[in-house]
């Protein structure tokens, strides 16, 4: 659809309305309030016209005609008429042969009750059928993967899981067989629809045919609540709908968020629901894991921070995690840690993350502004794996937009196949490369007329034509994150520095993994920094005004946390829903801070690794079973809906570090959700104007971009036929026109308390070691779906190994082959674990998922990474 | 057998080579496929998605709209007897009424010998000798039920082996070398 | 003469028959149209009816009906099709005896005997579940202690004369919409009704 | 008659498809009359030939060709999908003349100056394909195709595609589809009209094997003879396909307008009368998408516009004739159910109409028909192509739709009597 700005008149239904050139009919028409049936249209997808059920009356050279209004652009001064005898006899007959092959077996149809194929029926089709002669029969629902089932009877051939698949997720798994009445939607053989996507084809079917596992009978529409939310799975913080029956977590989907998410979630947040009614949820405290009462435990918890903090001052207590909080949460115990036990050591981030300065101190941009960006640069990881729906959303940009891509990974990346450059660099040198690119100097040879050597593996011509890309557009957006595990997150750091160095204009978008890591960081849950982005020393004397103490001096961070715990220096560490053995880089050393005399507090609501062996676990809330608000990486502030009652004796978090405050005589002055929120819009000039009412008001549904610039935003109409299952949201154009409160009285992010935060770039030297001959480098990128315990059980992708890969130039190198089991030397120590070939991986690299299951002889990627050192280097021996 | 043989396997990146884009190239691959194998192997199906670069499930998807190729094994000899409106008139219905009789299937089967598989057609464009029936789509027209009995007698004993080549081979020949002309500037795209 | 027009209405109250009888040693016959305590069908071959869509729970009034589906186990189906009803409950605290949760049902799996005689000593008692609903192998209605069940309680179960008009026709009117094959309790046609059964 | 054989001259010879044959019969003289002249100078004559497309439609080509959008890419697509029912004239053409075709291709390339030129030829025709091949074979060791063609600095590539059985793919924009390799789904039209987004995107043309056989001669003898033969905006000769209950059903070329339905049917030369001297019925003039004539309309001349005028069209030259003792309902039943077949299944209306039709007909014709299934039918057909006349409205992407109804429509329109002795007697009463 073109941008064009031009206007002009046409008729609908003899009414004279504007329309935009090279706009729908339907859109058109949708605008003005004037509905026109349709199943196969799709807002978000290109138009194939296959259904006809969208057939109005249009003006033409040869008189008034039928059309389809999804495929056809509006013209200056064209009549359209949808409601004439011609019409409706259209979209009679229409309907009427959609239904000769449909089941009517409605009563059994999870779809039943919000189908827009029956929803449109009593609408505008017959009231009675004509058909006498069978129907045609397929096999009842055949699944198309572990998630979704198809019910062939049931498809009325639009296609928009077809489109989907190829179009938006570019995974095309599925599509139509034979022809005919005999088209089918299928798979290839054994080949299962494993996207990471696939549950959205559920969510757009207008029929029943495409049904998801755990939904399936579970319930009936008429039965279900529904509350608005931000998914909490990755930092993405898509919109969706929270639906539950009967109090039970029941069903997730997507809204149509223009700037976030635009109706499609990812299968790890559309059922990660599941995840809250896992085996593995903590339903009361535990004390050395035995069943205790609140009481018991929060003296025990208490007790030891009182002595602990008496004995050998408060920088013997500790916190590590925060991104499970909400901001509400991640207040409460900021000013907890803060004021009342007076600790500096927070850290919501476990050394798996980003410096907080680049979290918080770089010129920010919003996904919308990355995927309207002439360039974008992506120095990372696989955002697929990281942020799916940023894939969906940068994908589209790449290949329906005008934006052109960079990525400078160490691997092959589900982007690769839509970026203009592609930079597989060697792990751990992804500064080289980034200096390269952006540096005033061109890459000279060593001495003239010498070839230039490759930069860090990359090609020096690749290198040239990406250098150019960036020198050309100033303005990019650069997505920065973590690419692996294996390689410090001072290279990251040291390659910022090296953009922010060169090229002023440059905006940022930080990845993160957890959910509301950068609501945490916001909150000042990060050594050394204080809520609303600013640091210990700026905003001392503000803090020390509102909370009454604020500790003098920076403390430490979660590897110096676990350090400090494993030399027994710590006397309690309490894990806000945090996993170190599972998350933290370097097994080794979390393990050994587990397991060390310091008293290990858990407040979780899944028992983990590191649960199990803690001191105290209290049950916390989760998604879903609490209110508030969530921060994703953009800086996006959303809300947060209640839908279940938490399971069991289950406390919100901040609940927790309300009654932890009073029992050790302190009083953090809140009673309620509302409480913490007041105190946040009053003295944190980031959350100022962020009133509750502002969530209630149908202008800020997408949620808030902190911060507030004042810049209002536009509510879309909401298609139910795109998204059927969500009953009405107040997203509807007529719910805004109704709205007259001053919502949009934002201020802009100035602040006159203190200063926040900035990125320096650091004039660093990093000396990554020279990877030699024998040696291959490690690389350890993140999985969508890994063994952390907010994953849902309902995965769609199969289980990968937790073995090393290598190509076969290193397998052949040792003599192994794949299944082989070697012996892994590295810094922590010497391991076992079998072996895979994987040709993408570079020579001299070898790759394992972290965090992945590793049963038997495998090995976890946590088992080779040291401590403090930039880079992983492991040899092989075979045995 | 189901996978490409090294000599088809050269024809396949010949074949591709001649189309601007290599998805185009999936027709006549499926046709060699078929050749090879008499029908469309999954195995066929998979290694044509990798020579072109499309998911199996695209090439399953496009290959089955086709009449002409097959995803499950059929017979050696493909009997097609046009039903439509002209053999229907030259009395084609009658004719396929003797070919089930004669081969002792019903249409759409294959005889438990793997031999023939019986279809009905659509109008195979020999309307001037009704009805028009094809054997691995060589026409054989203007049969009545005892020519059709000789036919197949013929066809049995191998006496028509020459004419009709075995199933899934469409054409024999195929163009050699790829494309010839310069690739003027536009045609690279 | 005076004082006799004041006792005029009470005595020609005296001499009629009278209206009430003295429940419950007596009991009067119900009326055929009576709506009791539910029955959930099945057919012939021993399947349940119910399907589990919910339907029931939808259109209640009362929201006294639970309902929910799930797979029917493929080995051992316990209703034709895909789904059933797994889990069924009806608080008879709640219900009104409305009948709606009949004229919903698509399979004719709940229909309401003339049962209305029955009492608990506690709530739990009172949410009678698949056990105490689904009818017995023969298809009659399973009869609890605490039910006082009378003759004829459990024939002519309502679903025999439902929906005189299933989809609003009035050439429906008048007809027998119980299906005929429809296992246990094939109908006569009621009284006005034409007795045609109509074909499935 | 001393009408000339302008496709068919050389039919007589049996090694006619052979390049032998073709170079001492004058082959490839038109090529290199046209290389020599300037490829607007050969679009001027056909547009002065006014050669009508021998598909079905029956465009000007010369319009066609003038429609091209300007872009260094420009494909040529000869349409040689030839599935009509009943029409079987593209065969005998690329059977049995392979090279004229050949030659036709090329010249046509020039004219629009083709970047590459694509001869898609229906898969079921297995010994046209290997003679197709062969001919492009030759012809590219004659120096008749490939680069430099005949020292005139035009090159052009000839690939033969064969199709897979869709009848569906003779539309144009399905076939660009199918030689994509997708599957013949036709495309949404605008924007996808082929002139301006055709095959890869790029402006194509779509042109029938029998337009391109004419090309040869309208080169070596000038479109103003061509234009000579025929009447008004019918000009040349053209194939008809005659089949059905004739005594000699075949391929005849006549001069356009000069004869009519009558002259085919009974002409000696031509289809030699009805079969057991039975009276003609019916007759469907052109194709199975063609409204039916009764035997009134017997005189009509081979026209395309008077066709037209009377209701139907001649579309790709098929004509097939029924005899009185032909059952109506039946041979309309047939032709739906090659339309429920063929259905590529894309749009409601025709993927579940077509079958629904099928489904009704076939139970009318096995005896189990009630009277208001001929209403139910009209109104299927109506809700297919809203009118039900001539030519039809559409509601679905391409014309495969709107075809469907035309056999019931009309038989039902003719013979409503026929179909209520099928309702009445409980089965056909002809068998």
């Amino acid at each position: 659809m073109s941008d064009s700005s031009e206007k002009f008149n046409i008729s609908i239904d003899g009414i004279e309305c504007e329309a935009n050139a090279g706009e729908l009919i339907i859109t058109a028409c949708d605008n003005a309030g004037v509905h026109i049936p349709r199943f196969c249209y799709h807002p978000r997808m290109k138009p194939v016209g296959m259904c006809r059920m969208c057939l109005v009356e249009v003006s033409g050279p040869r008189g008034m005609s039928l059309a389809p209004s999804c495929y056809l652009q509006v013209a200056p001064g064209m009549e359209i008429v949808t409601d004439s005898e011609k019409v409706k006899k259209a979209q009679d007959g229409v309907l009427e042969f959609l239904l000769i092959n449909h089941p009517l077996d409605c009563p059994v149809c999870d779809k039943g009750g919000e189908c827009p194929l029956q929803d449109q029926t009593l609408a505008y089709g017959p009231g009675e059928s004509r058909f006498v002669e069978s129907k045609r029969h397929w096999a009842k629902p055949i699944p198309l993967s572990d998630l979704i089932l198809l019910d062939r009877e049931r498809c009325i051939q639009c296609g928009r899981c077809i489109r989907f698949a190829e179009e938006i997720a570019g995974d095309p798994m599925i599509d139509f067989m034979s022809r005919g009445e005999t088209i089918e939607v299928n798979i290839f053989e054994e080949n299962k629809f494993t996207s990471y996507y696939s549950g959205n084809t559920v969510q757009i079917c207008p029929v029943g045919a495409l049904t998801a596992t755990p939904y399936r009978f579970a319930s009936r529409p008429w039965d279900l609540e529904q509350v608005e939310s931000t998914c909490m799975s990755c930092a993405n913080g898509c919109r969706m709908v929270v639906q539950s029956s009967q109090d039970k977590l029941i069903r997730n989907l997507g809204i149509d968020s223009d700037p976030v998410n635009q109706s499609w979630l990812c299968d790890k947040g559309r059922f990660g629901f599941t995840a809250n009614q896992s085996d593995l949820r903590v339903t009361v405290p535990l004390a050395s894991n035995e069943e205790v009462s609140w009481k018991s435990a929060i003296d025990f918890v208490a007790d030891a921070i009182k002595q602990a903090v008496d004995s050998t001052g408060p920088e013997s207590v500790a916190i590590i995690g925060g991104s499970r909080l909400t901001n509400e949460d991640a207040y409460c115990w900021s000013k907890f840690a803060r004021s009342v036990i007076g600790t500096d050591s927070v850290d919501a981030q476990l050394g798996d993350g980003l410096a907080p300065e680049l979290v918080l101190g770089l010129p920010k941009a919003t996904i919308d502004q990355a995927c309207k960006a002439p360039l974008v640069v992506l120095v990372g990881p696989d955002i697929r794996e990281e942020a799916p729906i940023l894939f969906l959303r940068l994908k589209d940009a790449a290949t329906n937009g005008q934006t052109k891509l960079i990525e400078v990974t160490p691997n092959a990346t589900s982007l690769s196949k839509y970026a203009t450059q592609s930079l597989f660099h060697r792990p751990g040198e992804q500064h080289v490369v980034i200096s390269a690119l952006v540096s005033p100097q061109e890459l000279k040879p060593p001495t003239q007329g010498a070839p230039i050597q490759p930069v860090a593996g990359v090609d020096v011509d690749d290198i040239t034509l990406a250098r150019k890309l960036i020198q050309e557009n100033k303005d990019a957006v650069f997505i920065v994150g973590r690419p692996s595990m294996a390689d410090s997150e001072e290279i990251l750091t040291e390659s910022v520095s090296q953009v922010v160095a060169n090229m002023s204009e440059a905006k940022f978008l930080t990845l993160l993994r957890r959910a509301n890591t950068h609501g945490a960081l916001d909150s000042g849950l990060a050594p050394g920094c204080l809520p609303g982005r600013t640091t210990l020393d700026l905003g001392k004397e503000h803090f020390t005004k509102i909370w009454g103490k604020v500790p003098a001096t920076k403390g430490s961070s979660c590897t110096e946390i676990l350090q400090k715990a494993s030399r027994s220096e710590l006397k309690v560490l309490i894990l806000l829903g945090a996993d170190p053995i599972k998350d933290f880089p370097s097994k080794k050393l979390a393990l050994s801070a587990i397991n060390s005399d310091t008293k290990i507090v858990s407040i979780t609501a899944h028992m983990n690794d590191s649960a199990k062996l803690s001191d105290v676990v209290l049950p916390a809330t989760m998604f879903g079973e609490k209110a508030g608000t969530t921060t994703n990486f953009e800086g996006r502030v959303s809300s947060l809906g209640k839908k279940v009652t938490a399971p069991g004796q289950s406390w919100d978090d901040w609940a927790i570090a309300v009654t932890l405050a009073m029992r050790l005589g302190g009083d953090l002055g809140f009673n309620s959700l509302e409480d913490i929120s007041e105190e946040m819009e009053k003295y944190v000039p980031l959350y100022r104007n962020l009133k509750p009412h502002i969530w209630e008001s149908s202008a800020q549904k997408d949620g808030i971009v902190l911060p507030i610039t004042g810049e209002s935003v536009k509510p879309r109409w909401i298609d139910p036929i795109a998204t059927p299952g969500i009953s009405s949201l107040t997203h509807h154009r007529v719910a805004l026109r109704d709205s007259n409160d001053n919502t949009l009285e934002l201020d802009t992010g100035k602040t006159s308390e203190f200063q926040v935060l900035r990125f320096e770039p650091h004039q660093g030297d990093l000396k990554i070691p020279t990877l030699d001959a024998y040696s291959l480098r490690l690389m350890a990128p993140r999985r969508l779906y890994d063994a952390g315990t907010h994953d849902g059980p309902a995965s769609a992708t199969e289980e990968l190994p937790s073995i090393l890969n290598l190509n076969h130039y290193d397998l052949d190198r040792i003599g192994a082959s794949t299944g082989d089991r070697v012996k892994v030397v590295s810094s922590t120590g010497e391991h076992v674990s079998k072996v895979a070939l994987d040709d993408s991986i570079a020579k001299g690299t070898a790759l394992i998922w972290f965090n992945l299951k590793a049963n038997g002889d495998e090995i976890g990627a946590s088992d080779l990474i040291g401590v403090g050192e930039l880079v992983t280097d492991i040899r092989l021996e075979a045995i | 057998m189901a996978r490409f043989t090294t000599e088809n396997l050269e024809k396949a990146s010949e074949i591709i080579s001649l189309y601007p884009e290599p998805r185009s190239a999936l027709i006549p691959l499926c046709h060699l496929a078929q050749a090879q194998d008499g029908w469309l192997t999954p195995e066929a199906i998979g290694q044509i998605a990798d020579l072109i670069g499309l998911s199996p499930a695209e090439v399953k998807g496009t290959a089955s709209f086709y009449d002409m190729f097959h995803t499950e094994q059929v017979g050696e000899y493909l009997v097609g007897v046009c039903t439509n409106i002209s053999c229907m008139l030259g009395g084609a219905y009658e004719l396929l009424e003797h070919c089930e009789d004669r081969l002792g299937i019903r249409c759409g089967q294959t005889t438990k010998d793997g031999k023939f598989t019986l279809e009905e057609m659509e109008c195979m464009a020999g309307c001037d000798g009704p009805p028009c029936v094809t054997v691995n789509y060589r026409y054989f027209l203007g049969l009545d039920n005892s020519k059709f009995d000789q036919l197949v007698d013929d066809l049995e004993s191998g006496r028509l082996d020459e004419e009709v080549p075995k199933h899934g081979t469409v054409f024999r020949n195929a163009r050699q070398g790829g494309l010839r002309a310069n690739k003027g500037e536009g045609q690279t795209k | 003469m005076g004082l006799l027009n004041g006792f005029k209405v009470t005595l020609a109250q005296t001499i009629r028959p009278r209206a009430t009888v003295q429940y419950p040693k007596v009991k009067k016959a119900k009326p055929e149209r009576m709506h009791g305590r539910h029955v959930l069908n099945r057919y012939e071959d021993g399947m349940e009816k119910c399907i589990g869509c919910e339907l029931c729970a939808g259109v209640c009034p009362a929201r006294c009906i639970y309902v929910r589906g799930a797979d029917n186990p493929p080995d051992h189906p316990v209703s034709p099709g895909e789904r059933y009803g797994y889990v069924y409950e009806i608080n008879y605290l709640r219900c009104i005896h409305c009948d709606l949760c009949v004229e919903a049902c698509p399979t004719e799996a709940i229909t309401e005997s003339k049962l209305f005689e029955f009492s608990f000593s506690n709530r739990d008692q009172a949410i009678y579940g698949k056990e105490e609903l689904v009818v017995n192998d023969d298809g009659t209605p399973k009869k609890l202690p605490w039910e006082d069940w009378r003759k004829g309680d459990d024939t002519n179960t309502s679903g025999w004369m439902r929906a005189t008009s299933p989809n609003g026709s009035k050439d429906n009117e008048g007809r027998v919409h119980w299906s005929g094959e429809l296992g246990y309790g094939v109908r006569k046609p009621e009284k006005n009704q034409s007795g045609e059964l109509v074909e499935q | 008659m001393s009408i000339p054989k302008i496709v068919t001259s050389r039919l007589g010879f049996d090694d006619s498809f052979t390049m032998d044959r073709y170079i001492k019969t004058g082959g490839y003289q038109a090529l290199r009359k046209a290389l020599k002249a300037k490829p607007e100078e050969i679009r001027e004559e056909v547009t002065t030939s006014n050669l009508l497309g021998r598909g079905g439609a029956g465009f000007e080509t010369g319009r066609k060709w003038s429609m091209l959008r300007p872009n260094p890419v420009r494909y040529l697509v000869v349409n040689g999908d030839e599935s009509e029912p009943a029409t079987f004239k593209d065969r005998m053409l690329i059977e049995r003349d392979p090279h004229q075709l050949v030659e036709g291709t090329l010249i046509a390339a020039y004219a629009i100056q083709a970047t590459q030129a694509f001869i898609f030829i229906r898969g079921e025709f297995a010994l046209g394909l290997e003679r197709v091949i062969n001919a492009v074979n030759e012809a590219y060791e004659y120096g008749a195709i490939g680069e430099n063609i005949f020292g005139s600095g035009f090159s052009i590539d000839l690939v033969v595609h064969p199709g897979a059985g869709a009848y569906i793919c003779g539309e144009e924009t399905a076939l660009i589809e199918s030689l994509e390799g997708k599957r013949g789904f036709p495309r949404i039209k605008p924007p996808f009209f082929p002139a301006a987004i055709g095959l890869y995107g790029d402006p194509t043309v779509v042109n029938n094997v029998e337009t391109m056989s004419n090309m040869p001669w309208i080169v070596n003898n000038g479109g103003a003879a061509f234009a000579s033969l025929g009447e008004g905006r019918s000009t040349g000769t053209r194939l008809f396909a005659l089949s059905g209950h004739v005594n000699q059903p075949g391929n005849y070329e006549v001069e356009m307008s000069k004869s009519t339905f009558r002259d085919l049917i009974y002409n000696p030369e031509y289809g030699g009368g009805v079969r057991r001297n039975n009276q003609v019925k019916a007759i469907i003039p052109g194709g199975a998408s063609a409204p039916w004539f009764g035997p009134d309309q017997l005189d009509l001349a081979l026209d395309q516009d008077a066709v037209a005028k009377a209701g139907s069209m001649l579309g790709s030259g098929s004509i097939i004739v029924m005899d009185e003792e032909t059952c109506m309902v039946r041979a309309a039943w047939r032709i739906a159910r090659f339309f429920h077949r063929e259905s590529c299944g894309q749009c409601t209306p025709c993927r579940e109409g077509s079958g629904w039709i099928d489904r009704i007909m076939r139970r009318i014709e096995d005896g189990y028909g009630r009277e208001e299934d001929l209403d139910l039918l009209m109104d299927a057909c109506d809700n297919i192509a809203p009118g039900v006349s001539w030519p039809p409205a559409q509601t679905t992407i391409c014309v495969l739709g709107p075809s469907i109804p035309s056999s019931v429509a009309w038989s039902i329109r003719m013979f409503r009597d026929e179909y209520l002795i099928h309702i009445k007697e409980g089965g056909c009463p002809f068998r």
